[in-house]
This record gives C-alpha cells, structure tokens and sequence, in this order.
C-alpha cells in the first residue's frame, strides 16, 4: 500500500485502474478532465495494457458505448460531470434498465443556466431515479476505495446495476490529500475478476434490450430489488474490504451522534468542515452530531432512521435545489422520519449553489438557527449562504 | 404485493432473451388474407422465393422451396416474383 | 471469403426467422435476412430504436445471431463501445453490425455515426433506409425525397407537393469520411452481399445504405415490394455505386434511365404530387445520374 | 354505460370505425369515449377498438372487457380472437360475414354482408364505415342522420362523391340488417 | 366555442394554435407524434399563417431551437415523450435557467430499457428538478385548457419560466373525448400577445446565457422565486379563464374529500377512474376521497395540507418508480404533511408502470388495503399491480 | 455589399472591446473581433460551449452585437430556431452567426450542424479551429491533427506519436452538403472577410472554418500568433479554399510549400515528435495539397 | 435568508447582459508582464496593428493606432507584427 | 494547522508550487491538503493556490483567508492584489523581487530574488520552485532534504539534469533567504 498526495480526480483513475477495466469510453468536462487525462497518459505510457482507452465525441455517446461494451461483457469504466452528466441522462436509464454494471465518477458541477464551473450537487442528484446505485464520497481515499468497491457491488449476482461514485467538485477534484494507494494484488484480492451474467459471444446468440409488453413492470420491479439487495451486499463488501485494507466505510456515516440532540444531515465534503465544526461547538457544551449520506441509491431508511430517531431536531443541509420544491434530499429524509411515533424537528437549509464555500462559521451559523427552531417549535426553510438579494 | 415480499429473479429478471429464434413460434399466419400456393410442378428451383421471402417463411429443401404457413403472412412477394407461376394466391378462410 | 455469383450461389443458411411483427411484405426485414446470409452466426446486430426494433419483442425473437437495442441516437457509438469490448475480450471474429433507418442515421445519430466512421472503427454500418422515420408512422426525415407526402411534409391547400425539401447526400458525405460507403437494393441481392463481403474484408468502417423499401410507408400493395425496389434503381432514384477512399464504381449502369413516374404512380406517398412536381424530382434525379455516370472510375469526393 | 368493442385487422379501419360511432353518438348529445389500441396494428394483424357512449361523463378508461356490442369487421378473426369474450346474453355480436357465424356464446349473434355491400355501393371494399348501418338499425345507439353527419366530418377532406358513397353503403346496410 | 371529439394528442395541437406561437420545432415520438402531425397538417393547410412549423433532427435540437427562438423573443411551442424527453433533458435546464416561458406539451410513456410504448409518469417527473413549472391534465379538455393557461402563467412577468403539461400517453393521447374549442377570440382576449422581458433585436444588442461566478446562487434562487410566484398567477389565471370561458382548475383537484378519512392521492388520467371507484365506494358507506396532484411545480404544499389535514389515512399512488427508492411523489407527500401534529398514516402505493391499466376494481384494492394500514396502524410500500413473479 | 481590397478597406469599427478573460494574444478572440467588423451591429452571435463562452462573464462582455450561448452540442440548432424566431418577429435583417469551436462543430454538435446545413437554414455557422478542446485544456478532438499531443493523446513509452489519428476532413464533408464551404487565416483578415461578405449575399448556410491559433495550447510565445497562422497557410497545413455547390477554388496559391518542419518546430505541442511522425505528417499534407491543386477550379465534392 | 423573505428582482434576476461591451471596463492590462510601446515617428499608419490586436486594444484615430493600456494584455503581437518597429516592447513594473 | 498561500500570475507555477510544498510536509509525516483556484488561470492573470499542514487529519477545506504565511511568486501583483489579506504580526509574507518590498501589513515582511537564483542556476525562470528553499528556511515547516525529494517526484517525467539544477536552485535560495 502506498501512500501518496492525490488529486479526487487522481483518486477516482487510481480506483479505475487498479480495477483493470477492459473499456473506458471518455469525454473532457471541467472538473473531470484530469481523471480521464491521468488515464491517457497511463495508457501512452503502458501502465493500462488491459484496457482500451477511448475519446468519444460526446458524453451522449460514452454512456452508449459503455453500454455496448458492458452488454458484450466487457467491464467498464468512465467518468464525467454536470452538463455531460446530463447529456447521457437518458442512456442512463438504459445502462441500468439492462442491468450493465458500469461504474462511473461524477464530479459534481453546477448545472446551465447560467454556467457555472463550481460545484453543487444537482448533477448527481438529477440522476436518483436513473436506477443506478449511487455513493457520495467525502474525500479523496472514499473515492479511491468506494470505485473499487463498486465494481465489487455492482458485479455482484444479488445486483448487476450500474453505479455512480460522487464526488465534489474543486474542493475533491482539485484538491491534493495524501491517500493510501492499494497494491494491485490487494485489490485483486478484494475484487474477483468480473464474470458478468450474460456475455455476446461466438456460438451463444442473444438479444439485449428488445422491446416488452405486459412485462415492463416486472423489470422495473427487478431494477427496484436489486438496488435493495445492494444493501445486504454493500455490508458484506465492507467486511471483505476492512479484512484487507482495515477501512470501513457505511451505509451512512454517522458523527458524535450518540447522545446529540440537534443532528445536521450532510452530503460530501463539506461534511468533513461540519465535523469540524461540530467538534468545536462540542467543545462549548453544544450536543450536535452529523449524518452523511453516503450512499444515496439504494436509499438506507433503515439506517437513517436508526440515527436520527433521538434527535430533537434535525437540519437537512442540501447543496442543492429543485426550484418550485426546495431541497432535494429533505423530503427523502423527512419521509424517512414520518412514522416515528417521537418524530424530531426538521429544518431544511439550501447551501452551496454554483459552489459558495461551506466553511465552519456557516455550519455554525446553521446549528444555531436549528436550535432556535427547536425551542420555537417553528421547522424553517433557510438560504443559508444568502444574506441579502 | 407488499414490496418486502417481491422476489429477486437473478437472470431472469434481466430482459434479454436467450432463445435464438424463438419466434418462429409464434403464429403470424393469422395476419394473412391470402396464402401462396405451391406448386412443384411448374417449379425451377430457382430460389428467387426463398430469397426475397421477407419473413423467412420459405426454406430451401432439396425438393424446392417449402412455405411455413406459421411464418407466412401472406405478402404475396414470392408469388408476385416467381418466374413460372409456381406460386400463386389463394385466399384465406372466406 | 470469396463474391458471390449468383442467387443460387447465396448462402442457404438464414440466420433469421418468421414469427416477427414487422409488416407482411417488409423490404428491411428481408434485407436484414439477406444480410445475416453474407456476415453468418458469428455476428452482433447493433440496432438503432426503429421499425426493426420490434423485430425481438420480449420474450420472442426470430434472430439467431446476437443483438443490441440500445436507442435511436447512438447505434455507432454502442456499436464502437461493442467492438472494442469484444476485442479486449479475445472474440475479435465476431462482425459489428449495426442495421439502423434513415431516421437513426441521418438525423438523430449523425454525429455517433460520423465519429465512428472518423475513427475507422471496424464496424459495418448498414443503413436501411426507408425514407422517412416509419416506425412512428411515416414522418419527414432528411432522407426523404423531394416530392412525397409524409405526415409531417403532408399535402396541403398552402403546400401541394409534400415534401419541398431535397434529402441529404449521405453517400457523397460518407464518401467524404474516407471509408467504404456503398448503396444496395434488396431487388440485386447479389450486389447486396457481396458488399457485405466486402466490407467485411477490408476491415475498419464501412457504410452501406440500402433503400429500405416499405410498403406500409410508401403505401402500395406489399407484392410489389422487389418490383418497387428494382424500379428505383432502374428510374436512377436509387442508382447502385461504391465509393471506396473517394473513388466512384456505379454498379449497376444503364443506357437510359426509366421515366421516374413509374416509380411514383405506384405508391400512394407520391398520389396528388403535380406535374410540376414531378418534372422537378425528373431533374434532381437526372443531375444526380449525370455526376455518376461522369464520374464513374474516377475520384468523386 | 353503453359499451362496443370492434374486432378488426390492421388496415381495416376498426379505428376509424370507433370514431365515427363515437361522433355519431356525440352528435346525439350523448357522452362518448373512443380509442384504439396501438401497438401491433400491422396490415393482418388482429386488432381492438373501444366506444363508450354514456348519459353522465364518462370515468371509465381502458380496455372494455365487458361490452354491449362486438362489432367484428373480418369473420376470418372469429378463428382466432375469442371475439365474444365479456359478452353476456344481453349482448350482441355483430360479424360482417355472407352467412351466419356458429359461435359459443350466450349473446345474440348477428351478422351482414358489409363486404359485398360495400363492393357494390362504393366500389371498395370500405366495409368499416358500411357496417355501422347495421349498428345503426340494431342498436338504436346511433341514428342514421347522425351517421350521415359523421362521415361528412371524418371524410370531409375526401372527394364528395365518396361521402356520398359511403352514406349509400350505410343505407343499404341499414336496410338489409336485422 | 365549438365541441368536438378529439384526442389528447389533438387537444393540445388545439391549445398551441389558439396560443399562436411564432415557432414550433418537433420531433416525432409515439404517443406524441400525433400532435404534431396535426400541426403540420394545419400548417400545409394554411391554418397556422403565423407560425414556423419546424422538423429538427432530433429531440435535442428541438429544445436547443425552442430556446434559440424564444431567447430572441418568439412564443414557442413544442411537445414530445418518453426518450425524447430524456434526450432533452440537459437543455430543459438551460431554457428555465435563461427564464423562457415555452409551452411544451409531454405525453407520458415509460422509460427504456427495456422498451415500452405505453405510459407511467416516470418521463415527466424525472423534470421536477429542471425549473420548468409543471402542470398534469386529467382529461382531454384539461389539456388544451391548461396548454392556453400556461402561457398565459409562462410569461407573466412574475414567473417567466417554462410550463410543461402532460397528459398521459394512450389513454388521454389516443383517446378521443368531446371537448370545448375556444373560439380564436376567446383565447386572445384570455391570453395576451406575448410581450417578452427582452428581445434580440436591431439596436439593443444583449448577452443572453453568460457563465456567472459568485451570482450563480442568486439566479438558481430566483428561478426558485419565480416558480413560487407562479401560486399567485395560476390562481389569478383561473378568474380570468373562468370569466371567459366557465371553467376553473386548482393547484390541486379535490374530489369528496370534505369529511374523508381515507383519500387517494393520484395523478393524471386514473384519477378519472378512481373518481367513479370512489363514488360507488361511498355509496357503500365508505368514507374515501380524492387528491389528484394537478401542479407539481410549483410544490402546492399549502393546498395539499389543507386537502388532507383532517384524512386518517392516506394512499399515495404513484405510476413511476425511482428504483432504490419507491414511488417519486411519495416522500414529496408525506414531507409536506410531516409537521402536522395530527398526521395521516401514509402508504404507498406503486403502480401503472408501462401501462398497466388502473381499473376500478384496482383503485378499491388500494382503498381496502389503506383500510387495513389504518386499522392495524401500520403503514405500507405496495406493488398494487403485481400479485407473483 | 461590396468585398475588401486590403487591410486599410477594412471597417474601422469594432463591435468587439477588450476585458474579456481570454488568454493574452488568443487567435480566435481576434477572429471574432475581424469577423464583426464584415459583419456589422446588426448581428446575433450564437456561440457553442468552448474558449470564447468565457468572453461575457456576468456582468461584463465585450460584445457590441447580441449573443446567445445554450450549450456545446446544439448552437446550429440554437441559431436555426433563433433565426426563425427573428424572422417570424420581423426582424430579417439580423445576421445570425455562429461562433463554435472545433469540438463543438466535428464532434459533440455534429449532428446539429449537419442537419442545420442539409436544411439550408440561413445561418453563418463559423468554426474556429484551435485543433483541440481548448476550454477544458487541450484535449483530443477529431479535429486535432497528426502528431501532436493533447492530454488525452499525450505522448509515452507506448506512443512516441501523440495523435495518431488524422483529423476529419470536414470541409469535404461540408461541401457534401451544397452549402457554402470555406477556410480562413487570421493572418489573411481581407479574405477572411471577403469570405463572410459572400456568404452573407449568398444566403442560405454557409460554413466558414477558420484556424484557431492557440497559443496557450499549441504552446509557443503568444506574441507570434499571427506568424504561426501565416505558416499554417504556407506550409499547406491549412489551406485557403472555398467549395461552393461543390467547385473548389483554391484562394491561395504557392508554388512550393514550406516544409512543415517550420511550422512543427515553433510548437510545444509537437515538442519531441520524433522524425518519422513529422514525415508522415508531411506526407499528408502533401497529398493534401496536391488533391486541391488538381481539383482547383473544378468539382471537388 | 429565510425563504419567505427572499425577494423577486423581475429582469434582474435573469441572467443575461444588456450593456454591450460593458467589459472594456475591466482591468485586463494587470495581466501584462510586458507593454507595447507607440512611436509615432516610425508609424506608417498601415493598420497592421489594429486589424490584429485580439484583445482590441488598439484603436484607430486619424492620428494612427491608440493602446488602450486597460485592455491590452501585452500579447506583443502588435509588436511582432509592426513592420517599422514603431511599436516596441517594455517590461511592466520591475 | 499551518497555512500558506501562494499568489502568482498563470503560467508561474503557483498550483505546482502549493503541491510540491504539500509533498514535501507529507514526506515529513504531516497531514497535508493542496489546491489551486481554477477558472482563471490564463497566463498573467492573477492567481492563488493553497496549502494546509497538519499534525492532526486535515479537516478545514476551501480558501485560506487566515494563512501563516503567503508567498508571492511575481512582485508585479503587489500593485493589484491585497496580498497581505487576512495576515496577521505573526505572519510572514514572503516576497519574489530583487528589492525590499513597502507593504502595509503587520506581519514579517521578507523577499528573496528568486528569479535571478533560478536564471543562473538553471538557465530558466523556474522560479516557483526556486522560492521554496527561502520558505524552507524561514519557516522550517518543510526540509531541504523533503523538499529535494518533492522535486524529484514531481518533477520525474523530466531530464535528470532539470532535476538536480532545480535542487540547486533551491538550495541556493535557502542559503540566501535570511
Ligand atoms: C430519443 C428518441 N426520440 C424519438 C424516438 C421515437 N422513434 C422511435 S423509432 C423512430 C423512427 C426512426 O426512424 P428510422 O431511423 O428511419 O427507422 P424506421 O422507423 O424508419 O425503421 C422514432 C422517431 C425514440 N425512440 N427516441
Ligand atoms: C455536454 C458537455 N460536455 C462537455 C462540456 C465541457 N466543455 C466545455 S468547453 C469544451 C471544449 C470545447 O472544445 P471546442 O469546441 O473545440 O472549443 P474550444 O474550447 O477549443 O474553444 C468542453 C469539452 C460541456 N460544456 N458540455
Ligand atoms: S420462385 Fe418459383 S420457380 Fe423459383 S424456386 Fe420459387 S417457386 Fe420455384
Ligand atoms: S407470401 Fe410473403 S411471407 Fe408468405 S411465403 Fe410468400 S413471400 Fe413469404
Ligand atoms: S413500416 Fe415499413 S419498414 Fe416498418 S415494418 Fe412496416 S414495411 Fe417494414
Ligand atoms: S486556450 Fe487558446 S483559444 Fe482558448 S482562450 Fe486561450 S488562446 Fe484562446
Ligand atoms: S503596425 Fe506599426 S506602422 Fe502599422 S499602424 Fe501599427 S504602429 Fe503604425
Ligand atoms: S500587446 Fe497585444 S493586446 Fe496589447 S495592444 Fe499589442 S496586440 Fe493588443
Ligand atoms: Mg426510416
Ligand atoms: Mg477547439
């Protein structure tokens, strides 16, 4: 194992290649390019023989061949963000609704219009009914092992569906952190050569996505199942992946939760500024915690209720907005929560649009407000990084 | 069904369809009107009717072509094409 | 793997059976059926969304090769990410294919086509092109002829000839991509494959249009599938020619062409076009036929 | 509620059909619904189309499995679709066939010549829009005017002498029909 | 105003002619081709003497030419489904982004794969974060109606955003139901030639979709406030449209719920037949009601806690599926209930999906089993349609 | 409108100011600037996701003209419904251009510019050429010529070459279409101009494709951006031609052609190509050259 | 803010730019390392300069060529490309 | 935490600077995080980058408004650039000129003439990597002997020659930072 100051997008080609992928379909986008350009030079410089290395015309058109390659029995891996993201929207349904175990980075970006190069988390979540897995990452060693364990989970008989890592643009992407880089014989280890469901070859003639009738229910249905079987499988990937690389990670990860009585609901890397924070107002007598959601498909009820069912109040940070609605991730955790007979507070606060920087203060301030909710009574809807318009 | 109840297909929750040629099958005689008709006397094994059959309903046998009335919808392609009239039209039911 | 001669010479095997719900009397159907003869077992159809995506309809198919639906837009790029899948995966034999309408080539898929063909990807694309987008129901495409009726180019008090615009020369811009592009008729099925063969053996891209010929579309009674066909190589609006690293062979030459109303009185999709319209389909399809002729042998494009 | 379901083939106008009823009972100051099924309507290939005709809004949607009226425009269907099914003994079905259909159901079979009534009249064989005479005379759902009025509209881009036609077939049929 | 029997798919080619839009760039796709090509037929005909009617090679650039067109200025129209939808996507974003009230019609089909032509709701609401408002008709008349509304709301100076209306593929798309044409001077007189907030012309150069830096927040919260706003306009709409016209819609459709303990919450055309269910249902004494989502964006969380505060229990029903979820307006449901102190059981209900029809006999499947929860307390997730795999 | 003479016939007024955040000396920055000049107030600039979509940055611009940027696949689409909606709205007279990169036009927004073109939708569709997608940091595009690296065709052990493609010829392609075909040289602006001047009297589509010099990402002192572009043209590497319905002229004419060398050696990117790369290099180019020596004056496409 | 209190700006809160050429007002000049230099004497007025300044900062007076020092860049393509050196280039600041 | 930020134009190597740093401090078993702002980084234009260094796990991330020390690649920006934002009396600015620098802060104030030391040592103005052997030995939060190891990590893919002139480079500016 190696230790090394990386880049996420580094991390994310590292994941990729120590997963020996036959296939990685490309196309430049800010902030991704460097992941795929680290893979480039790898391959001029024979560090990838296993694999083709493509330059596609479009993101529209790496999904797609992605899928071909996938659906031949290829493994697969790629990489994009924001308005790419979107422009293999549909091809995602497909990816998924073939159940191709494709795994891709996205590096979150800001949507059009206007244009923005900053980060906030709308691409990713644009894709939450695509039907494939998606993990979130909080810093750079995430998103190293969480690529490497995808393809375990992905390629897992219980799953075949796609998965998507996350992580945050700039503030991962372009951020160096020294990681532990695994040995290529660790991760052979961890991750079995792939062995995919069905493959195209000579002699064994098959039909990959022909049209159906009063069955398409029922394939939906199989999307929707196997997603929940990842949970049973996400568990047992991190067992393997603990014996041999002695790190965990979880279905959500959870922060000084135990006895906290205002818990804030994070995604990605500002997650490690709330820690931060929350251990300093700890240190003022403050009972906070944080809940990150790690993996947002399938969606962990069972997890996020087990974590938040004593808190008295609950602030759901979104960077993010479905305008007309509000946060996007409040209304899954809200629900979440619905049934609990001592159900706590929930306030939402929209964040970090077009990547307005989510430092301590702010995390702070939100903490605050949260508790004057909680002794208002009074749940709130909060801009939190706007102040005046 | 409650959702927790909902069984997991492996493979055959996955649509794709392994079965080359499976529908051959199926009954796409009752689409036709009108049925070709052979006739081997009149026939020169030119395989013209075999080849432009857009259905694959004519197979070459060493006898000459034979029609599979499943497969057949009846567009009248091989009897419009073949040179000798070995094939001519009939109508179907009444 | 060697020409062949003629109809008797074609393969036997068909790798393609009954039982499909494309229309009785089907040209793309019977193409695809001619086609399989040429590339045999060993061959991965990469389909664009179109009339021959429901040729499989869960949980029946009458292929007897591999097959991948993906959508419309993206058959080459599907079919680029399926070669090189195979390829890293040791089955290099297995022939690319893709069989995709005019509407998935054209239009909708061009810039997926054109970056396939750029990189010479070793796929053979095979355009069966019917005129129109037909499997929703007979719609303008860019391949659609001057003169036709469609439900979007209808006739109409304002606009009595159809379709005004002329349709895009797609062989002379695949010509322009500096790979093999070809036409074909399903009425020269020998011509057909041995452009497959072709193509096949000379290895990276290549792309063959054949005309997709449809009688739902074009409205005429479904016999008359090949004699329509074999007409509009004969009226030269559907001349057979190779262009191969822009050098022209017409294919299929002929002193003097047939009148090109032959052609249109026996399809409902020309019924009411005016004379006018018809005389200036006459001329597009004479100019058309001059440059082949003149440039025959020769460099084209 | 009354309820039509139309057995037909693709390119027989069961769509067409559907419409017209429709129209004619709309003209009537009737609620209507009508729709086809789509998907699988080649030239042959066996299809469906659906009336609702009602007093009060109609909430119903979808499929009728249980109709009042079967129209069937091919008789070489009755071999293959289970024509009647739904059908109680208070329904009726009603083939366009030279001679009587044997069918097994409780329902009140009836059948006319619309093909030849069609060939004679119009010239075509537009058995679709010929039959509805029969529907006409044995229903009472629809009146003959109303008929007349929905062919007018739904061929109104078509020659006069074919509207004209076309209403004679219908007559004819709803003569000959009982 | 004259009543004729058309289709879904023809009352809204109805709508986009009495709104006279400048430009309509189209598509084909089943279900929606059908509306088109009675626009092309109009337009061959001489009947649509002020638009361009345009065929674009593909869904993409359609909503690329619809937000060329209205950026200069012009009213737009277009419709499309399913795939087409999705191909789109990535521009739906852009035109709400750039503020540009086009008018597109959706027909809904589900997603592939695998490939189905018929119809769930998986298509438009995979939308609900682009910024379009968005509006889902029940019935024929809806359609055309709520196509003439949304200009009208679209390009209100307090809202200018993009409207989408759906209808749901077959069912409404290709069933043909007696409505009301407007006369063409109704319509003016309701709806107003367009004056847009800016235009390209001569002399008055402007830039329109910059990339912004530090104001991105700013313009996504304004997007937000414009949907919000679109509250105050749809209801001002509906006065306006009542007094000319006679008939009035609601942000929500509220059927027999005045003294319902248990209410179905539906979207689209199975509303329709969930309406008669209920009504032989209360016939037999059962207490059950209605809410059928018309508007989804705007969120009318208002209108939808009033309509169920005093429910029991509650069913939501939704014809679409985030697989490693659930049902996609169930947690928006239930979040906006959450801080009532009285709250209704919740359950879910997933169904339709490709097509499945929602008889009557379904709907009271649903209502018995809602029943059950109430009695035994316990909430549940449905597959109302499958009853083995 | 009448053609320019010589630089001092060219407009003096600019409709494009400094303050944009482009890169010191950026070949198409000056382009865009020349461009307006032939082009004149009355201008709708639509603009593909690339180097310029940074031009305006909210607030500010440099533009005096309008613009519209959507996305990176679809400005021909974006102008065609742009130019109708002027139309419909009356306003015929505004120019409705577009100003893409090279990625945006071969690759990503092929399709749309294809069908654009296949339409005749009166549009001056305007590709600046910096080989490479420039904005994301000099990638690999199907423009991006032999030998030169790009980050994702960089050079290594396994490929001394860098790109070992060759780049799409996508004036032939564009001549396939019947439009209005042409290069451009920032280093020779009065038939850069003239260009547009013909294009805008001709009506219709027309596609003018002008060589991007990017300094930043082909590497050399920004200060010879002009120098380079001149040897571009010199050197044969980017030739001065226009296609009209399928007649070449060739604009400008050498006897002998500078040896790429000259044009290789000022470039960082091509820094360590090794001799046999630079020869093939040149060995396309000469063919190149030849073909539109012999073709000049005649059908080409 | 709460959400409640966020205000409606109508034409301001879209994002488009109405003041043509408003980015002359932008210091680019501080991205200069080095600066032309205008010699009127050597100027032969053959506008070479201004047709091919990218940044337009040259105007062009009666006079002769006009360095707008705000938003030139100091790219010397001006210089370079002065066929009488009339333009020269200076190092900026020390 | 130690914080540094650097200020430089595109095209000096600010971005290489902070990660050779980063290296550097990571080598000696620091916890360390590096990043540059992107967006604007045309060469000329001014620029920043950023380094954390840490015993502890890192967890602060985003700009640094509060560094310990902020060097200054080009003394050009001085004019345009508040560079000593944010510094305090026990911060250190450190300065690329070749004479004092007048600057209105509380904290140190120190300059080092990169650029010559990297012109006669490596024929280049590779001054960016230059200036670190001064931040090694005002502040002592990284190693001469790291910091060679960073250069010859990052610097890996060039000539052996390029390498050993950039460790001289550097450790001349150590000798000469005071
Ligand atoms: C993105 C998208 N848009 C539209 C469609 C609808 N669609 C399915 S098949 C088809 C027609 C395709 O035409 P063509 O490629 O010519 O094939 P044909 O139907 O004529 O066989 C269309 C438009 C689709 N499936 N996907
Ligand atoms: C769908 C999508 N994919 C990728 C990008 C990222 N992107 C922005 S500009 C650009 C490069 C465009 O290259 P080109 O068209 O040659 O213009 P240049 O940058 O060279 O000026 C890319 C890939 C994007 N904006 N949208
Ligand atoms: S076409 Fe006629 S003659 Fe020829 S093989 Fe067929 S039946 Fe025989
Ligand atoms: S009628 Fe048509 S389908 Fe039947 S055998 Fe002849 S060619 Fe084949
Ligand atoms: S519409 Fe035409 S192409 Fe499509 S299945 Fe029918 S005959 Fe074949
Ligand atoms: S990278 Fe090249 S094209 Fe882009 S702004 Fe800089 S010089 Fe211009
Ligand atoms: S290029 Fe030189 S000579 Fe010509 S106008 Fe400019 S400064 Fe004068
Ligand atoms: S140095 Fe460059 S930017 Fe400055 S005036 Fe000269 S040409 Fe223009
Ligand atoms: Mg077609
Ligand atoms: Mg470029």
């Amino acid at each position: 194992m190696k230790q090394t100051l990386v880049t996420g997008n580094e991390a994310a080609a590292w994941g990729a290649r120590l997963a020996r992928p036959d296939y990685i379909p490309t196309f430049p986008i800010t902030p991704q390019t460097e992941c795929i350009e680290t893979l480039a030079q790898w391959g001029a410089d024979g560090e990838l023989p296993d694999t083709y290395f493509d330059k596609m015309e479009s993101e529209h058109s790496v999904m797609s061949a992605a899928v071909g390659a996938a659906a031949v029995g290829a493994r697969v891996f790629t990489a994009t963000s924001s308005q790419g993201l979107l422009l293999m929207h549909e091809v995602l349904y497909i990816a998924s609704g073939m159940r191709l175990p494709i795994v891709m980075a996205t590096v979150s970006r800001g949507l059009s219009a206007p244009v923005t190069l900053w980060s906030d988390h709308n691409d990713f979540l644009d894709q939450r009914d695509s039907g494939w897995l998606m993990f979130h990452a909080e810093n750079n060693q995430e998103v190293l092992d969480t690529v490497i364990q995808a393809y375990r989970i992905a390629e897992d008989p219980r799953v075949l569906l796609p998965v998507m890592v996350n992580m945050d643009g700039y503030v991962l992407s372009f951020t160096d952190e020294p990681i532990n880089i695994p040995s290529p014989e660790m991760v052979d280890e961890f991750l079995p050569a792939y062995a995919p469901a069905h493959t195209i070859e000579k002699g064994r003639p098959i039909t990959v996505g022909p049209p159906v009738l009063e069955d398409y229910s029922i394939f939906r249905a199989q999307n929707h199942v196997a997603a929940r079987n990842a949970f049973e499988v996400i568990e047992e990937t991190q067992d393997d992946f603990e014996k041999i690389f002695g790190r965990r990670y979880h279905m959500v990860d959870e922060f000084m939760l135990d006895d906290a009585e205002l818990v804030l609901v994070t995604q990605g890397s500002m997650s490690t500024t709330a820690k931060a924070a929350i251990m300093e107002m700890r240190s003022e007598g403050i009972k906070v915690g944080l809940l990150r959601l790690r993996v947002i498909r399938p969606w962990p009820a069972g997890a996020i209720v087990r974590a938040l069912k004593d808190a008295k109040a609950v602030a759901v940070i979104d960077r993010n907005l479905a305008p007309g609605k509000g946060g996007i991730m409040f209304p899954e955790v809200v629900e979440t929560l619905y049934h609990l007979d001592d159900r706590p507070l929930v306030s939402s606060f929209v964040v970090g649009l077009g990547g307005n920087p989510q430092t301590e203060v702010k995390i702070k301030e939100i903490t605050s407000k949260l508790k004057e909710d909680l002794v208002s009574g009074q749940p709130r809807v909060e801009w939190n990084d706007i102040e005046e318009m | 069904m409650r959702e927790e109840e909902l069984p997991y297909k492996g493979i055959e929750g996955i649509p794709i369809i392994k079965e080359p040629g499976s529908a051959s099958k199926v009954n796409r005689g009752s689409w036709r009107l009108v049925r070709p008709v052979y006739d081997r006397e009149k026939c020169t094994k030119c395989k013209i009717c075999f080849t432009y059959c857009p259905d694959a309903a004519i197979n070459w046998t060493p006898e000459g072509p034979e029609i599979n009335l499943k497969s057949c919808k009846g567009c009248m392609i091989c009897v419009e094409e073949c040179p000798t009239d070995a094939m001519t039209e009939e109508k179907e039911g009444t | 793997m060697q020409e062949f001669k003629n109809l008797k010479d074609l393969p036997e095997q068909d790798y393609f059976t009954g039982g499909s719900s494309a229309c009785a009397g089907c040209g793309p159907s019977m193409e695809l059926k001619l086609a399989l003869k040429a590339l045999g077992p060993d061959t991965l159809v990469v389909n664009a969304s179109g009339c021959m995506t429901l040729l499989p309809l869960y949980p029946n198919t009458p292929l007897k090769v591999s097959w991948i639906h993906n959508a419309i837009e993206n058959a080459a790029s599907t079919a680029a990410g399926a070669r090189h899948g195979l390829d890293m995966l040791g089955e290099k034999d297995m022939n690319v294919v893709v069989f995709a309408g005019d509407g998935a080539t054209y239009d909708i898929g061009f810039a997926s086509l054109s970056a396939a063909a750029t990189k010479n990807e070793r796929i053979i694309y095979i355009c069966y092109n019917n005129q129109s987008y037909g499997n929703t129901g007979f719609q303008w495409s860019t391949a659609t002829p001057y003169g036709c009726e469609t439900k979007t180019t209808p006739r109409g008090k304002d606009n009595p000839i159809g379709t005004t615009d002329v349709h895009k020369d797609m062989m002379k811009i695949m010509g322009a991509h500096r790979v093999y592009a070809a036409t074909a008729s399903l009425a020269y099925p020998v011509d057909f494959l041995n452009k497959l063969v072709r193509a096949k053996e000379r290895g990276g891209f290549s792309y063959i249009e054949i005309l997709g010929t449809c009688n739902t579309g074009w409205n005429f009674d479904p016999r008359l599938t090949v004699k329509v066909s074999r007409l509009a190589v004969q009226c030269g609006m559907w001349p057979l020619y190779e262009i191969d690293k822009g050098l022209l062979t017409l294919n299929k030459d002929f002193q003097e062409l047939k009148p090109i109303d032959e052609f249109v009185k026996i399809q409902g999709r020309y019924r009411a076009l005016p004379q006018e319209g018809v005389e200036k389909l006459q001329a597009l399809i004479n100019e058309h036929w001059a440059q082949l002729k003149e440039y025959n042998g020769q460099r084209y494009v | 509620m009354f309820k039509i379901r139309i057995h037909g083939r693709g390119g027989q106008g069961a769509k067409k059909a559907a419409k017209m009823i429709g129209m004619a009972a709309f003209k009537m100051g009737k609620q209507v619904q009508d729709f086809a099924l789509y998907g699988a309507e080649r030239r042959g290939a066996p299809v469906m189309s659906f009336i609702r005709i009602n007093d009060a809004p109609i909430l119903e949607r979808g499929h009728i499995d249980d109709p009042d009226v079967v129209l069937v425009l091919d008789r070489t269907l009755l071999d293959l679709v289970n024509v009647a099914d739904g059908l109680n003994e208070n329904g009726m079905l009603l083939v366009n066939s030279q001679h009587e259909p044997i069918l097994d159901t409780p329902a009140v079979v009836k059948y006319v010549d619309a093909t030849s009534i069609a060939l004679d009249t119009i010239g075509k064989p537009i058995f679709n829009t010929t039959m509805l005479g029969a529907l006409a005379k044995l229903t009472h759902i629809i009146s003959i005017e109303a008929l007349n009025w929905a062919i007018e509209e739904e061929l109104s881009h078509y020659p006069k002498e074919l509207i004209e036609a076309n209403k004679a077939a219908v007559r004819k049929c709803y003569e000959v029909a009982k």
